[in-house]
């Protein structure tokens, strides 16, 4: 269980927000919008440990995060912006190296991950030899192997084609409702009913500090 | 350990795959000793009475420019960040990192030193001492030049900043290194300089590994 | 740039054409190498009478010699062939730069070690910084450079071109290089040992080099040539003339 | 020759932009010529004799190391895609992008190596000859590695190939820049020797930006 | 007017297309669709020039692009997957060199572009310090500056929340009603009338091509 209390990031004297809130039970998918520089990425970041820019509590499991550091990082798989592959090295080679790093991608083996992602084929071609959307794919192919209670993916979709956006969509619903967690960030229409997905809107989190604050803050064009 | 070993061989991998990342060093090794007879004086007199010197410098640069881009391409790639949000030891990792970056750099110097020094007019008596002390200072290097990558990986086109931050940190290793091979010259005892270097050696192999890791951290976190 | 040429210089640009001329022409510079190459060893080896000076040592010269020649001329060659194909983007020319690159470098080594080899018992060094040992030192950097350019691209047609802007600006270089070289070496320091002063042979002493030398360059030719077929098959492997060629013959 | 302008402006803003690019290749020249008399030896004899060929190879090393960031950047960031889809000259943009480089490098080295030859020892009638040699010299190397550099952009760590490619075709330039030093420490005549540079940047500049526009294409198209 | 006659291209012996025909008038809007990697992006950067794994002609204007490369570049704006821009630079320099690129960048002034995609108040702003989306919104700056008749865009949409999508798409209608032409690929959904939008889609040429060895000419419906 993920709990965040009085979270507040500032980059350059503009705050991104301020005072956020929230805690993420089993079977939580919480969708973070925003428009464009809203704070999206900086909050997963945040949230990951990836970055010092912030004031604020985050807790796992009822501890603070930063006690129990270990235990939270072997929960959590993090996709970011970055694919986090090496170019040089073939999609097995670097879905191998994942496992190293994380124990806890074992749920299936890397060729049916890649089956599962539609790279049947390629599993020997250098990464960088791939088109965009099949380095993402790549990475992707992560949340096929993870058995992770905790997942942070920073616009997953990016680059992938429609047919590639809805299996995963499905992935990730499926993920929540065995029982584990999603934050992330996309700008796709995600269509799920109310009560799946939950939404935390940084535009409207911002408006609410710029006139709390007393820092000269900046308001972000709408 | 069992991750120090997956660390190096996923290294000596990458290695492999652009081969140039092996012989390059090497090649400016060769390149940067046969610079000197040019420039300087083409005499045997003069040139076998600077070979210890030039041979340390120019290991010493091949070192220091590889080195920079140790930790580049992850930082750039994301495979670094993944590593900060494994539940792996970082430090490990870059121990692993600094181990396989040896293997391919200062590890083939010293064996293709005498080479050179042939080349430079060395007495054949200091051959023992030159690869002796390129062996045993090399390690040192890589790993001091591993805090500097660490420490500058974030920085836009931190470029040649490494330079600066390293290079008086590589003095007395080439103070030693050099004199070693001046002394084996001579037909004097080189053990005494020998034990010194493989005591820094064995200093910074044991602090280098976690101030590597605490740089990293900071410079991902910035 | 459109410079008329004589038919058979188009000819040439054809893959195919190429490759089939050069299947006729090789067993002919193959045989010759053959009977040169033997000649001159056994004459140069056996018969030779040993050198006043230097004993049965001297005899190396009959490798050292035609390696080092050749590395010189497998350069010009590549550079010519760089020329045509840029200007007239004759791909076949490319292919031949390609190939002969690993040989010229080879007879760079060759000639290198040799004279180390060589160098030990008539100055007592392996290796002394004399103009022209610097200068062949250097063109082994600039093969090997090209060697490394050749395999670095993915798209064979930017690599042949990469590696042939580099030949063009190291073949403007090579003279300039000599030149620089000699006169350095001259400023500071009388060479210990001048390499340019001919040893006064007797024929027959030079006329088994002389043998060897042409032995070279047909063998040269013969290497190039094959080399070159097998490129040509590799890039061409989907036209149609490699398929029937290899479809004929089961 | 307005857009010549406008892009040694630009590279000019940008190398202002990270003032360490400008310090760097300075810090480098610099460092090494610290390190030979802590390597070699610190006689003035011995430094004073060697003097030239040091601060020539050092002034190389520095040209040569600052080279392989030239067109890297802006290859990675689809600059160079950019500049190559546009209608303008990519010849003249090479010719900006050197002269600015040049003016960050070469140019300020020349300027800061009487202090450096001071402190090797070098006699003051050999300051003309130096700071002549490397303002004459230092361009034509600035030429040449940006050739190799612009053959090398595209290659996935193309990395130290391009010392291998461009420093064999150092060689006359360092030979004469060294000889025009040595001549005049001894207080010989030196105009032979900078008309001599002086015909090679000539030269070099006539040619190298059209090599480097076509060796910039091939990289991108490969 | 752009014509493409034959055009078949392979990398590393994968068929991506073969003996592709189309042309494109005043007027015309064409998106390339296809699942990743099925070589949208190679097709678009093989009409700009930038890559030479092909083989077939290219027209504009009904004569060889080979033979008036000026011409056509002069006419061309090219949006690719990466944004082209210096991150050391802000917004407004950013703008302001690619006007000195690109002439026909002339349609209003950079501030008005920058208010338009909403980056007021972010002139000023270098570039890296900017959220992923911001980025890319300076990229398409450049679209509301130019006056070019060809649009190519490349997945343009990437990291542009939903809002900015809705802009950007109106602007690319806007831009051929007025007589442009645009190619562009995009996994989102383009709502619009059959009429207004023609579309290839190369999953299907591949399918075709693959079975086939000897190249028949395959005619996309015009
Ligand atoms: C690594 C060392 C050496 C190198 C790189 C080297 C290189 C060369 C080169 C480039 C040539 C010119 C071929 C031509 O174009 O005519 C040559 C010729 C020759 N070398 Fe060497 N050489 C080396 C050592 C030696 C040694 C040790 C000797 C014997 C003392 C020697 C004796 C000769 C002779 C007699 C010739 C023929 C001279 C002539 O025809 O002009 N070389 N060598
Ligand atoms: N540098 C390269 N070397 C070899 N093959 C490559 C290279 N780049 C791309 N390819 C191959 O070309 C094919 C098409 O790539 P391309 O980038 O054009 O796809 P795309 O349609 O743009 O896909 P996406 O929707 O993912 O962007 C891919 O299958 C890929 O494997
Ligand atoms: N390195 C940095 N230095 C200073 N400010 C930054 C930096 N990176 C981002 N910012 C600022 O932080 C704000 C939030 O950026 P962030 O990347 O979190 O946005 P985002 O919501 O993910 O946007 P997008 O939808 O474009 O991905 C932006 O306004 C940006 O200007
Ligand atoms: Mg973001
Ligand atoms: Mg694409």
């Amino acid at each position: 269980m993920l709990t965040v209390t009085n979270l507040t990031s500032e980059r350059d004297d503009r705050i991104l927000f301020a005072n956020l809130n929230f805690s993420l039970h089993a079977g939580d998918l919480l969708q973070i919008e925003g428009q464009n520089g809203s704070g999206k990425t900086t909050l997963l970041r945040i949230l990951c440990g990836l970055s010092s820019h912030f004031s604020g509590k985050i807790y796992w499991q009822n501890q603070d995060v930063s006690q129990q550091l270990p235990n939270f990082l072997q929960a959590l798989l993090y996709v970011g912006h970055h694919a986090g592959i090496k170019a040089a090295l073939t999609a097995e080679e670097n879905l191998r190296w994942m496992q190293r790093l994380h124990p806890l991608l074992n749920r299936c083996t890397i060729t049916e991950a890649l089956n599962q992602v539609g790279l049947y084929g390629y599993e020997d071609v250098p990464c960088y030899a791939l088109s965009a959307g099949q380095q993402r794919r790549v990475s992707l192919a992560r949340l096929y192997l993870s058995s992770h209670p905790l997942w942070i993916l920073d616009e997953p979709f990016t680059a992938i084609d429609k047919k590639g956006v809805l299996e995963k969509e499905a992935l990730i619903v499926k993920h929540v409702q065995q029982g584990g967690m999603c934050i992330l960030t996309t700008h796709h229409d995600f269509d799920l009913p109310k009560q799946t997905i939950r939404r935390i809107n940084l535009d409207q989190l911002a408006h609410t500090i710029t006139s709390v604050d007393t820092t000269p803050s900046y308001l972000v064009s709408v | 350990m069992n991750f120090l070993n997956a660390a190096i061989k996923r290294e000596l991998l990458l290695a492999l795959r652009n081969r140039s990342e092996i012989i390059n060093p090497l090649a400016f090794f060769l390149l940067v000793i046969t610079l000197f007879p040019l420039a300087v004086s083409p005499e045997a007199k003069v040139l076998a009475n600077i070979a210890p010197g030039i041979i340390w410098v120019a290991a010493l640069l091949a070192t220091l420019l590889s080195m920079d881009s140790l930790f580049k391409n992850d930082y750039d790639d994301g495979s670094l960040e993944q590593i900060v949000v494994s539940p792996q030891s970082l430090a490990l990792l870059a121990l692993g990192k600094v181990i396989s970056h040896w293997l391919s750099t200062g590890f083939l110097l010293a064996l293709l030193s005498p080479v050179l020094a042939v080349m430079l007019f060395l007495p054949s008596e200091a051959m023992p001492a030159l690869v002796g002390s390129l062996l045993i200072g090399t390690p040192t290097l890589s790993l001091i030049g591993a805090i500097g990558a660490a420490l500058t990986v974030g920085l836009r086109k931190g470029g040649v900043l490494i330079s600066l931050l390293v290079l008086p940190l590589y003095i007395p290793v080439l103070i030693f290194g050099a004199a070693t091979v001046q002394a084996g010259a001579l037909n004097l005892p080189i053990s005494g300089h020998l034990a010194l270097l493989g005591a820094m050696m064995v200093f910074t192999l044991l602090l280098a590994p976690f101030a590597i890791a605490a740089a990293l951290k900071l410079s991902i976190r910035n | 740039m459109n410079i008329k040429m004589p038919k058979w210089f188009y000819q040439l640009a054809s893959p195919k054409w190429s490759y089939d001329i050069m299947g006729m022409l090789m067993p002919w510079f193959g045989l010759a190498a053959l009977l040169l190459l033997v000649t001159g060893i056994v004459w140069g080896l056996m018969f030779a009478p040993p050198d006043y000076q230097q004993g049965n040592s001297y005899r190396i010269i009959y490798i050292h010699v035609p390696s080092a020649i050749l590395a010189q001329s497998c350069f010009m060659l590549m550079a010519v062939a760089g020329i045509i194909g840029m200007v007239w983007k004759m791909k076949v020319a490319h292919i031949v730069a390609k190939s002969a690159a690993p040989i010229g470098a080879s007879m760079t080594i060759i000639a290198l070690s040799t004279g180390a080899i060589w160098g030990k018992p008539t100055w007592g060094a392996w290796w002394v910084w004399d103009a022209r040992l610097t200068s062949m030192l250097i063109l082994l950097f600039l093969y090997l450079g090209i060697i490394a350019l050749y395999s670095a691209f993915s798209n064979k047609a930017s690599g042949d071109q990469a590696a042939s802007i580099l030949t063009l600006v190291g073949v403007v270089n090579i003279p300039i290089i000599k030149y620089s070289v000699e006169w350095w070496n001259t400023l500071h320091q009388p060479a210990s040992f001048t390499l340019t002063k001919k040893p006064a042979m007797p024929p027959e002493m030079w006329v088994p080099l002389l043998i060897m030398v042409l032995g070279y360059y047909c063998f040269f030719a013969y290497v190039l040539m094959a080399r070159t077929r097998i490129e040509l098959l590799e890039r061409e492997h989907k036209s149609g003339w490699v398929t029937a060629l290899l479809t004929d013959t089961p």
